[in-house]
């Protein structure tokens, strides 16, 4: 069950850009959801007010801003729902539920933290940082990407102060090679006391065992297609590390300890 | 002076305040969906099915998007009838809602079994035998296929319980008349339909099925005509009452299952879209109610056989 | 130096020049899609239903828009066999695709009667034998609903034409693959499937029917879940080939019909939604056998059961 | 099977404005439509690109400017396509096929012509009328509307020179009750040439009784839930009046003379 009722209704859209090729950013005016959320949950958008397609997409939190009552999230047009939802105009009513999910744990040791990002998953780092920073934290955060065009956030993130290498394989970030390689070596180079990595299935699995060796606890996002977002159907599992039962990702998660999760799982 | 409630209906012996239900499996054990509103205004809480020792589900991929549908194949992940009376009935009691609790055997014992086990709990209204579930391998549907195989399991909960009995049916079958007569002679109070329809899809990149189970229970408005289909069916082949349900998601949905012949009608899948659909329906029904000028639902039921 | 062709299949003897048919009903007899693309990329036209006698077909509403599909009570209006041929023929045979009469009885001796009159008719290359039809009073669909009807009218086709046989299946059954195994027994060289679901939907204002014949057939994205899980599941069943429909309305549908063990593809209600469906189908199976490296799409066939 | 190989594919939306309270125009740059498109003929367009709805949303053609290479549709907003169109904005990529069935007959006499229009029937006629005109015919249109709500056209239909008389029952019109009433007024006034009605079934079969008693010609615009719209599904019939088989409204009509069709049929 999630931890506070989340709001269930109308937002209105304040902003939808894009902010790179296939990526825009959409933020919704819902001092509800502003109010209450927390860097790493996510919220449950309905990109259609008819039957199809029927189920709300999920997105993490990438904006939250308590002052203005607004909330944005960062998404990525990959199919149908995104791209109606990239269709979304100034003042149209999108229906979403949110806060949903635990967010990330914060109250760790986390003087140098350290960000691991793939692709769309520099998504929910921006409102994580700003609390850990307004901690007096440090930040690196290594973010792999495929190519140029898959690059957001970088200068928000520099801006608010945090350490920003990025890596791909097509030679556009600082890094040539795969994020989780640049991670290998900056583990080799630097202590780090918490870790956060949100990311594609694979990207997780090597991170979490480069972490674990490096004895570097370790917070990861998970990801599942999800039919209600709430703990209703149980559809949305990740096998637990115990081999026995699985975690529910809209509940227990999205984030959870890296060494909690079976990443030997396949969808 | 109580103000009447044109909702208030009855079913199986108890009384329910509206005839909207939860569908087995689609609200937990009711607890997510207390957060958004109030219980009572449920007929009744179904609860997710439940077996004799904890089941952990299906592995892999459990839930497919498809055109105005879901297909899901959680594999009744559910804690065991045991965890279930210990861990959820003292919430479950708490709520101003009979509980129907909805059983799923292996074999025709561990039908027995529950049936038995459940029988003076406490809390527990009626209960829900689900001899339709597409998700598991021995069991589930396979009772659900055949009248021999349904009456016998009907026969043998009625012999181990006391609580009012309902049968939920599974659509994929030929002739749905003929199991709801069948369970109806063996003894069953009411009756439940649809459960999901078997349906699959494939990853065309892989070239495999997506669920490792290959098929899973499709529901979702998708359903909705087939499953008003068997109601107006079973309405007429039966004189016990009908719990109706697939792909209701509005109260216009709701009203045409009413007027199929349901005395009740359970909502699955739009919850999961929308968990305010259950109060959303329920101010609809009552608003169609006022205007088709009648003093309660029940004056509805069945008059598209008419 | 021909090009290849990744697309051309053979089904029951007849070489289609790709796996894409029309589905009976929804294309009349092909005037009106000649407009709108070159027949010559259908595996085989596949004609609307056809009758001994005219038809005028069901009164009232025959046409229900539902979630994601489309309930329909034709009532199988056609010229009768008579008129086909002298009216619909002559167009047809000029057509490069093959033709197949899709033929619907009341009685046996119908089916029969319409069997032998088609034998001998220039231009047909096969029947298609609809034993599913849910909008007509008798015949249709009692005919698929139970093993040993199918399997009778199967025979008694067989005896009466020299034609390959295609066996049209109705999904409002258990068992499907008892079914498919049955016709395949009788005699059928291919099996196609799955004809509409049985559906319904009331007028709440009303309260009536909408359909006078109560009941209808369902079509559409909304059932692809469960036709692919039927062709699935014959494919397994019986060594004919397989034509395989029911909401499909992309490549990436056809791709898993295919991959499902379809030999070739029905298009309907997408076709009436999209007039160019079939031809974007066509462009989109065409390069998808090439992404998937394969020279011809049927070395696709069946993939998923692997 | 429809005269001309119909248009089938993408218009784009040049102006989409409310006219009337529930009433919209909707104009599309379509040249192939425009240019091909007769009075009486109509478009079907789809109303989302997902699977729900799934059916087109047929509509007459409003207007039809060959110079300009558009067309316009009037429509009432009186369901979820209906809805979704109406939300359709400017430069917005429409998915329609067209013009579609047989329009009025016009090469009969009809010097004196009569339109009777009941609520969003009024939309067929600006075409026909343009038409008429130009061939120095005299229009009289009498049109019924429910309420001051539901006018739409008539400062337009009056600009080129039709002389409109309006009825309504709330007294909102020239005329204080219903549009057959007005009709069976007008015609022991006035002879007329030719008649063409469009609007409710009920109002369609009055004016053909009235119409046939005075001796006028009478074609009627009909409609019927469409799947198609090309006669492919043989879907929306309407009885002819010989009593034995149907009209296939989409392709025989929407237009018929009146007398061809039983109008006791109920849907
Ligand atoms: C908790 C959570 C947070 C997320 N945060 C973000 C985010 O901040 N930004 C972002 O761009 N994306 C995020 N996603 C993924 C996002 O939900 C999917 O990209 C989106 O639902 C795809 O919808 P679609 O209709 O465009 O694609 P579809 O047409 O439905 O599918 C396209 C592809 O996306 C996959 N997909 C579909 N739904 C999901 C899903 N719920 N989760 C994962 N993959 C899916 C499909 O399997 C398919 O490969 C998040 C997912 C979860 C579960
Ligand atoms: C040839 C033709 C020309 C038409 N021209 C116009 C026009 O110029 N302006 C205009 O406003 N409307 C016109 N209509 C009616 C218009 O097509 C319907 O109002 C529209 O399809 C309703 O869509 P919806 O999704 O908003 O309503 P829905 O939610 O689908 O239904 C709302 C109501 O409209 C009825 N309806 C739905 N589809 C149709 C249909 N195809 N025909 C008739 N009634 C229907 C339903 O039965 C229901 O009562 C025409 C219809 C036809 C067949
Ligand atoms: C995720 C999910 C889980 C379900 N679990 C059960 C179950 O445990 N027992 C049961 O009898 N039915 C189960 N069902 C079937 C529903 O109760 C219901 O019969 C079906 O979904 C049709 O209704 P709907 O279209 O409103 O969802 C489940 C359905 C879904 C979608
Ligand atoms: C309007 C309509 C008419 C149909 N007529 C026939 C028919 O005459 N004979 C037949 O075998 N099937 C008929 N069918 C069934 C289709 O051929 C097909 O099996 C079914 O619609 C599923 O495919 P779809 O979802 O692609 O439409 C008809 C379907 C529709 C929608
Ligand atoms: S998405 Fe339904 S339980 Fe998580
Ligand atoms: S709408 Fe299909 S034939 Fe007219």
């Amino acid at each position: 069950m999630v931890e506070h009722r989340p709001y269930c209704g109308i937002a209105e859209a304040v902003e939808n850009v894009k902010v790179a090729p296939k990526i825009w950013r959409l933020t919704l005016y819902t001092p509800e959801i502003a109010t209450a959320a927390k860097p790493g949950q996510f919220v449950n958008i309905r990109a259609s007010s008819q039957h199809d397609p029927l189920l709300r997409r999920p997105f993490s939190l990438n904006r939250i801003d308590r002052a203005k009552g607004t909330i944005s999230v960062l998404y990525r047009v990959v199919g149908r729902g995104t791209e109606l939802i990239s269709l979304f105009r100034l003042g149209e009513k999108v229906d979403l539920i949110g806060p949903l999910g635990k967010g990330f744990a914060t109250s760790h040791p986390r003087q140098n933290s350290l960000f691991v990002a793939g692709g769309m998953g520099i998504a929910p780092f921006f409102p994580l940082a700003e609390i850990l920073l307004a901690d007096k934290a440090t930040i690196t955060c290594l973010y792999g990407v495929r190519c140029a065009d898959d690059l957001a956030e970088v200068s928000h993130l520099e801006t608010i102060g945090v350490k920003v290498v990025t890596a791909s394989e097509d030679g556009c970030g600082h890094y040539h090679g795969q994020v989780t390689d640049l991670l290998a070596a900056t583990l080799r180079q630097e202590d780090f006391s918490l870790g956060f990595a949100c990311g594609p299935h694979a990207m997780l699995s090597a991170t979490k065992d480069l972490c674990l060796a490096a004895k570097l606890p370790l917070q990861v996002s998970l990801e599942s297609i999800m039919a209600c977002g709430l703990g209703l159907c149980l559809g949305c599992t990740c096998p637990k590390s115990n081999g026995e039962d699985y975690w529910h990702i809209c509940t227990d998660g999205p984030v959870l300890w890296a060494e909690e999760v079976d990443f030997a799982w396949k969808r | 002076m109580e103000k009447i409630n044109p909702l208030a209906t009855s079913l199986a012996g108890l009384s329910l305040s509206s005839p909207l239900v939860t569908a087995s499996g689609t609200c937990g054990y009711a607890r997510e969906l207390s957060q958004f509103f109030d219980l009572g205004m449920l007929g009744a809480i179904v609860v997710k099915g439940i077996t004799l020792a904890p089941r952990t589900g299906n592995p892999g991929t459990r839930l497919i998007e498809t055109p105005a549908g879901l297909i899901n194949s959680i594999g009744l992940e559910n804690p065991g009838v045991e965890k279930f009376i210990s861990g959820e009935m003292p919430f479950l009691r708490q709520q101003h809602a009979p509980v129907i609790v909805n059983i799923s055997g292996n074999t025709e014992e561990e039908y027995a079994a529950l049936a038995a086990r459940l029988d003076k709990v406490a809390g527990v209204s009626a209960l829900e035998v689900n001899i339709s579930c597409p998700n598991v391998k021995t069991g589930g549907m396979a009772f659900g296929a055949c009248t021999i195989a349904a009456s016998r399991v009907t026969t043998l909960v009625r012999q181990h319980s006391q609580l009012p009995l309902i049968v939920k049916l599974s659509p994929n079958v030929t002739d749905i008349a003929a199991i709801a007569r069948a369970v109806e002679d063996a003894g069953a109070d009411a009756i439940s339909l649809i459960n999901t329809l078997l349906g699959m899809a494939i990853d065309i990149e892989t070239r495999r099925p997506i669920l490792r189970g290959t098929f899973g229970g499709l529901s979702g408005p998708a359903i909705k005509p087939v499953a008003l289909r068997m109601v107006y069916q079973v309405f007429r082949a039966v004189k016990i009452p009908v719990i109706g349900m697939g792909g209701i998601s509005t109260w216009q949905d709701a009203a045409e299952f009413i007027l199929a012949g349901a005395t009740a009608v359970g909502i699955g899948t739009a919850s999961m879209v929308n968990p305010l659909a259950i109060p959303t329906i329920h101010q609809g029904l009552q608003a169609y109610a006022t205007r088709q000028g009648v003093r309660n639902i029940a004056e509805l039921r069945g008059m598209a056989h008419q």
